[in-house]
């Protein structure tokens, strides 16, 4: 099946983010919306250890391992940073003053639960700040594939892994789909051309609701 | 992102009857008088806003400042935790008066339910005020053998907050003590409206400087030489 | 009855407060304690509205309104002094690191409780930071005349007025005594040689008890 | 009022057996390797501390800090919002083989139960980890109609921190996002020992500057070249 690399998935996520947004990426993955911001927008970026204004990696050789990101990664600042401590880092969280936050998904389920932090009980668990930012940004949106490695779908009618948070996700932007979120259903709103509704149900473990405005998912060609 | 504003008249312009507005300053340190005097000028012109809650530490000293807020009969209610001043005439006469609403608020607690509603805390519990008259219909938990009252957070609507230097994509310093409450009001607030003594550019502000980092604050606009209260009381020219 | 000056009483309180004490001094009378440092020690002193390591008033006409104490009085910065926001200077209070604070008094009762705030319910109630000093500061002392200007004991079995804080004093300076509290009673610790015990009583609205180290309250000529 | 201790041995030399440690940092950036590694030289000299309970955002990484006092068999138990890093062998080995507790909390609950340790709330609410695992046993309280868990203050006998100026009232600032955890866990202890990369007289640090006022602090060594955790791991160069 056809399918977005995760550059066109960030790509897309990145499209839906107002100008002058505060914004979290997730570890990982969900890093790589920042690439995509349209040109003439201004995105805030925070990381949970301290940081607004998070600028790109630098160049190698020039990382300064006191401005990293949540993922540990080397950053840089932009005019207008600034730097506080963890308490006041977690208070713009907690408090709803995060615009946006992306983060990665193992399940989704259509009551808008997120599963992301744990499979199952295996090994050692850690959840960082997920949880923090689930339930305090004001708008949660998840990028993702379809599916897992094996096939299984990632959108679900209830999650099998242990959960994130309840109720917490509004979007998926996902390689086959743009799907909200909405009174405890999944409703799309764009698809890739290529797959059909049957196809894109077939590998979706929940109800996909169709409103009038359907839109056709495209990113830019090369990515 | 340019969240500067032209003039104090357009910073205070969008502030609604009934709003909760929390006012930075402690005595008259912070105090953002020239935000503070064109929302009374609006209200004199227009009528409104009315029917405010002030959340301050104190409740105007004077004729001007909050003083002169209460003078003109917007504010409905004083949410503070000292309402005594050396010249308390402004709220003494609308409070026996009958025309202002007092919630009294001890300070440390007073400060806290603030940062709470900053940072998304609905309810903490203090010792603060235990066996006391201010502990009326607070429920009282008990931990690790003592008592502690549970307080809610406070949020407002706006907050006007009177920084130092303040860059156009909100990020703010303060001078000395005046910083007093203005960075957990900027915090509790939906809009949180800075005048600053100098605006500046994003990068003029060291990352490490920042007080209150820009997120918390909606606009910023420039009073170059802003009056201070207490100065401004003594000197005698009220205006 | 020959008794101490405020200045004497400041001073005798004064005496007390060990070296590198964190000290909150209630506004009015007991900012007075501050004067009476003994030499060679040093002691921060902390203001509600965000600074440690205040000094003394500035020269008049050097005054810097930004720089004032819980008061509203002009004070200045020692080396080493601090600026922070209220809800870090109350964190100060409350989390039992500020090792002392004096206060004055309307009342106060052998069970330890205090009266400071208000007298009835007459006039506009203003508690300022009392009720977090007295409940987080981790020793609370008071600085008083033994009576009130009628001439009613200061000092009594239960509180008349509304309280400001229950079993938080544990020692009162006085103007003809020292006295502690202790298991719900009042120990006599020092008093002026002048006085007797049985006039002490007699102006004291609860029972005195002494034991083996009762010690003669001696301040230098002159206060 | 001086402060400052000469040496990164005597700064550790009284922490105890079964103490709670707050260790500063976020991954490599804050960690106070050189307190660490005394800590670890004094645990393999004399057997003590030993049983110690580490609060930090992680749970070491490679060979050096944390994963060094792991590997020593000094800790008993890890209090954490992330146990897993580039190199997570220590903690992992430790914790297959049961021989260290971990207690895991979303790290802004983490931030915040260490904030209101140092600031004398024993609990508050908050909506995170409502209805996931991590909620098994803490109260639920509704508050405007959203459900929020009740949790606890955290306390430590002993904050290790690092920071960039120190003066000998233990005022500190540090360097850039290394402050991360250190001022609310210099808040949180009994006893804060800070490393700093330069030791200054009181007043050096300007009064709007400070980052921890010095009463939050109890010690402060001077470490003029300190370590940067992931540039040590980085390089190879492990301790």
């Amino acid at each position: 099946m056809e399918k977005l690399s995760s550059a066109g998935i960030a790509w897309r996520a990145a499209q839906d983010i107002p100008d002058g947004a505060y914004v979290n990426l997730g570890i990982g993955f969900p890093e790589m919306v920042a690439r995509f911001q349209p040109e003439g927008q201004h995105v805030t970026y925070h990381s949970e250890n301290g940081i607004l204004g998070m600028g790109p990696a630098p160049q190698e050789g020039e990382e300064d391992w006191d401005v990293i990101n949540a993922g540990k990664k080397a950053v840089t600042l932009l005019p207008g940073a600034s730097i506080f401590h963890h308490a006041d880092s977690f208070a713009m969280v907690r408090g709803g003053h995060i615009d946006l936050a992306v983060l990665g998904a193992y399940e989704v389920a259509e009551t808008g639960d997120l599963a992301n932090w744990r499979i199952g009980s295996r090994g050692v668990p850690a959840v960082g700040g997920a949880m923090d930012m689930v339930t305090g940004a004001r708008r949660v949106a998840v990028v993702t594939d379809h599916v897992t490695k094996t096939g299984a779908p990632k959108l679900v009618e209830r999650c099998s892994n242990p959960l994130t948070g309840v109720g917490c996700v509004a979007r998926v932007y996902t390689s086959l789909a743009v799907v909200d979120v909405a009174d405890g259903r999944f409703v799309l709103r764009e698809k890739l051309a290529a797959v059909s509704m049957e196809a894109l149900q077939a590998v979706t473990g929940a109800k996909l609701h169709v409103e009038r405005d359907l839109r056709e998912l495209r990113v830019p060609e090369g990515l | 992102m340019d969240k500067s504003i032209d003039s104090v008249e357009a910073a205070v312009a969008d502030i609604e009857d009934g709003a909760v507005v929390m006012i930075a300053g402690f005595g008259g340190s912070g105090i953002p008088v020239e935000l503070l005097h064109a929302l009374v000028a609006r209200f004199r012109a227009t009528g409104h806003p009315t029917g405010l809650t002030v959340v301050n530490n104190n409740a105007g000293t004077g004729a001007v400042g909050i003083a002169a807020m209460l003078d003109a009969g917007m504010i409905a209610k004083v949410i503070c935790s000292f309402p005594r001043s050396s010249q308390p005439q402004a709220f003494q006469r609308r409070y026996e008066a009958g025309e202002v609403e007092l919630e009294l608020v001890p300070q440390g607690t007073l400060a806290e339910r603030i940062r709470a509603g900053g940072a998304g805390i609905p309810a903490f519990y203090t010792a603060t005020g235990v066996g006391t008259e201010l502990a009326a219909g607070k429920p009282v938990e008990t931990f690790d053998g003592r008592d502690y009252l549970r307080e809610r957070w406070l949020k407002a609507d706006v907050a006007l907050v009177k920084g130092a230097l303040g860059d156009r994509h909100g990020n703010l310093t303060y001078r000395l003590a005046a910083r007093n409450f203005a960075p957990i009001m900027a915090m509790a607030a939906t809009t949180t409206i800075a005048q600053v003594t100098r605006l500046v550019e994003p990068g003029e502000i060291e990352p490490e400087q920042v007080v209150t980092p820009g997120i918390f604050v909606q606009g910023v606009v420039e009073v170059p030489e802003p009056a201070q209260e207490e100065a401004l009381i003594r000197s005698g020219e009220v205006a």
